[in-house]
């Protein structure tokens, strides 16, 4: 925002967390389940932070992750489940059973959200949509209106803009700027970037500047959106990032199957989060070289030019 | 379905492929839809482009995805954008087909992937399901949209106990239009023992294509409705082997259609690594 | 559009222009005065086509040609001028004494029709904005819709969408297939693409479809959103086209003093349109060294990678 | 200002540079106002980023603009994107600083750029104007905005005939936000003899600043009001030479403030290639 522009935004991950993520807080998450903020969101829990109401699109290992840390008040979103491998267990846990305890769902569509944060960017009050008409959604969820379009007086939704307090998105590329480059599918984060009222870029690489102007139709947000820039390489395991390592399945399965069981789940965030002091620490516990096998695999299909 | 060569999950997803198009653009959702995408990718339709809601269009398809969003779901992409503008493009009609998952569905084919109720209610259900996704925009928007569930006890029901994703709502013949809605509806429903399809004048789900070696009485038995029989009920034929090893190659670990047990058969990330690269044709 | 998708949409600017762009049809142009579609505009005013309603934001050279060419019936846009070099001759000589003839006017602000794009090409009726409350264009264009918005009461102004018949859109490469990649600024191409009925991409070089998924995250518009593909070197000359070739100041300046003069202007007219066949013609005509020399420029401040 | 060793045009350049602070995001439009950008970050300002409407954001400027869409634009930028991509996240107050010119500003800051009518009207104006441009949605937008534009006769009106670009409106305190705008109007108008800044209280427009050799009756009798005169009235220092040399580097063949005249000066296109990528320091 206006004053916020400097040459150096970088700062570790500790402390823009500590900076900007704070008890009671509205937050969201780039990617759309590759290129997630793992890093961030095991940051968030190692630090305690608590009654989060997050707003989002889709999320699998994130949300499941923090609901079952208790750090989740709020959800305003499309989908919490865990992909081709199954339901999300510490979401359903806490949605029927209230372990370890319940939260606020509030259901959108992905279209709905989508539009929620285009009109955040836009600074607009809401946007019109033709999703989710006629359906149960618009029943427990109040804050969507339909109205006759002034124009031809077709029935059309309308869903409020969205302005979470923080936006945390992790990026290919960044310079210590702020300007972040994305390759592959961008998801919500343009958007998501200028509709929080604070956005902390994770990368897996910071970059000079001069290397950012190479390539400036690939900076998908510019350094006025943003508040912190940290590396993290590898920030996004188990989770895919296009161009640099792929999707550890076997990882998310083994999680899966721990996390069904609730004291098997606090055991893996003691080993994986509480335990380890930060992302290096948990990378080191996964395994450096399957972390090498991974970005080979995902080099085989995907790489980035320059 | 005794002793068969292919799961309930391979005919599924070869069944669905059938659905596709050459040149069609296809909007495809997670789970064995992906599968499926692929499938027909592989073998009848070379040409058909596949959108995922994460922001990729027209991908490759080297290697199966286990989330919409995975870094596969971007391989070779011919366009690489964002979620909303997808969804956008999904809204202009520029997408032929969609292909949604869900776990309850009604004689209207309206979807449910929000919550099953059980004795209690949204706040607290039975089972907390992950809610719509896309899946509501897909079948908000697309003209013609494949379903796909296993035909199972408490799945065809008379009403779904939350309605995510629109069918014929309660069909009436302008119901989608006066609510507001762009697509056309569902144009059938793909299980494991049969394909559904709806009527042009009563929105009702009927009874279109049998499996091989599948009873009428079975079918109707686990569907929640009086349900309708088309008056020239089709027999699908057996899948072919060609359309075997096609499904095959597209999940080449069998982790979509085999889930945990396939999990568990490999001997690890190394294995999974290896038939992944030596499968994807890259 | 659904059914419209094939290997082979590659055509010549002949055929496109007389196949999509009809008699009294309204359209749009892509760039943002550089990358304009100089190129299809002649061919429009050869083939004599006339009423056209234009629905734009920012015209230069491209209006006042069509404008003095008696091309133009209607124009919903925001800026018809000159750029640095002055005010439009032949809009001028239109608006304040018809000379060929009168158009209609509707004026809008570049934020304006570029929410009425926006709002096209996400099918829906209408935009949001803040722009244009408070002033004159609100009292001569009643189609800006000044409402008080249902989430926090504030005024915005509502713009209508916009859906014209046809939108050409001149990029650096395309496929047959109708892939558009767009390096540099991208204006509101891929939204006028994704708002028109019919698209039509003319570029400076047709490449093969294996090298568009080198980089997808440049195709700013998607096949589906295309009905034709023009190789159309040079075709934005005068304009710059980034990464191909500069802007022709000298030229636009020659155009600019002969176009105050009625007789001079359709003298120009007779010599670079009509008595040139094709744009090839007028390359010629231009000087092909000259073209050479404005893209040794243009490259020595901007290349395209790959 | 008589046989100065500087014209009107760079006067008004070096002038409205600095009203640019360095690190600061400037929206700027077509003309004199992109030289007087150019010049802000080869001189005072470097880190200031310039934002063009065509989708340029942080550009080298390296060379100067004719048209904000020009290839230049784009030289070397931190991100290059949409239209309506800058005029949001100008909606959303991320720029601090635009740049403006206009044909006619009455006492509220107004700006018309539409048509002067004359004794006539605006569908057959005396002349017509180019439109708003990018205009209107700098003057409803951004916080700070400086318009440029010349004090001669019948430019400084009491109502301008079309309001193209909102000023203070009518003047009343809360005029802007009772419309619904964001931004809070214009900070200063910088002419070729004097730079005006606007009353907090009254919004009316005052003499901040004359330019050495200039006299305030002259500048009172070519403004269409009472103009009110700042009790501390400044009188601006000489440009510099080294504010002159950057100037005229930031426009080497002074083809934006010499016009027609420097055009037809070049020998032709070779030597305005020389010229321009020569003082590039590219």
């Amino acid at each position: 925002m206006n004053g916020n522009n400097n040459a150096n935004k970088q700062m570790t991950l500790k402390d823009a967390i500590g900076k900007y993520v704070k008890d009671d807080c509205s937050i969201t998450f780039g990617g759309f389940i590759g290129r997630d903020c793992v890093a961030a969101v095991h940051e968030i829990i190692r630090q305690g932070i608590k009654n989060l109401t997050v707003i989002d699109d889709s999320k699998t290992d994130m949300m499941d992750l923090l609901v079952g840390a208790g750090a989740v008040k709020r959800w305003e979103g499309a989908y919490l489940g865990y992909g081709a491998i199954g339901l999300a267990p510490n979401i359903r846990r806490s949605v029927e059973k209230g372990i370890p305890a319940k939260f606020e769902l509030e259901d959108w569509s992905n279209a709905g959200i989508s539009m929620r944060y285009l009109a955040g960017s836009l600074n607009i009050p809401f946007m019109a949509t033709k999703s989710m008409l006629g359906t149960d959604i618009l029943k427990y969820n109040q804050r969507i209106k339909v109205i006759n379009d002034p124009y031809a007086g077709e029935p059309v939704a309308l869903v409020p803009a969205a302005h979470p307090d923080v936006a945390v998105i992790h990026v290919q590329r960044a310079d210590a700027m702020g300007n972040a480059q994305v390759w592959g599918f961008t998801g919500n984060d343009e958007n998501k970037a200028r509709a929080a009222k604070h956005t902390i870029i994770t990368c897996e690489e910071i970059v000079a500047t001069d290397e950012i102007r190479r390539q400036g139709n690939m900076t998908a947000i510019p350094f006025y959106c943003v508040d912190a820039v940290v590396q993290v390489p590898y920030g996004c395991h188990p989770q895919s990032c296009y161009g640099y390592y792929a999707y550890d399945v076997l990882f998310c399965g083994d999680y899966h199957e721990a996390a069904k069981d609730r004291e098997q789940f606090l055991s893996w965030l003691d080993r994986y989060v509480f335990e380890s002091e930060d992302h290096a620490a948990y990378c080191a516990k996964v395994g450096w070289s399957r972390l090498q096998n991974l970005m080979t695999m995902e080099r085989h299909f995907n790489r980035i030019p320059g | 379905m005794g002793n068969q060569k292919y799961t309930a999950s391979e005919l599924m997803a070869i069944m669905t492929a059938k659905e596709f198009r050459d040149w069609e653009v296809a909007f495809v959702g997670i789970g064995i839809p992906l599968v499926a995408g692929i499938t027909a990718k592989r073998f009848h339709a070379p040409n058909l482009n596949i959108v995922y809601e994460s922001g990729c269009i027209g991908p490759q398809k080297y290697r199966v995805d286990f989330n919409v969003g995975d870094s596969s779901a971007a391989d070779g992409a011919l366009c690489l954008t964002s979620e909303w503008r997808v969804f956008s493009d999904m809204q202009c009609g520029y997408y032929d087909v969609g292909v949604l998952g869900a776990a309850q569905v009604d004689k209207y084919g309206n979807l449910n992937t929000t919550a099953i109720f059980g004795s209690q209610d949204y706040q607290s259900p039975k089972v907390r399901l992950p809610g719509s996704g896309g899946g509501n925009d897909i079948g908000s928007n697309i003209g013609r949209v494949v379903v796909m569930l296993r035909l199972e006890p408490l799945r065809f029901v008379e009403k779904v106990d939350y309605l995510t994703t629109p069918g014929f709502l309660d069909g009436a013949p302008d119901a989608r239009k006066r609510a507001g809605l762009l697509g056309s509806g569902p144009a059938a429903v793909v299980t494991d023992k049969a394909l559904f399809r709806f009527d042009a004048s009563t929105s009702e789900m009927y009874l279109d294509t049998i499996y091989p070696g599948v009873d009428v009485q079975d079918i109707k038995s686990l569907v929640g409705w009086e349900l309708k029989i088309s008056p020239d009920l089709k027999v699908a034929s057996e899948p072919t082997d060609e359309e075997l090893a096609a499904v095959r190659a597209s999940d080449p670990a069998n982790l979509i259609m085999g889930g945990v047990a396939a999990r568990k058969r490999l001997s690890g990330l190394d294995e999974y690594i290896e038939v992944t690269i030596k499968n994807s044709g890259k």
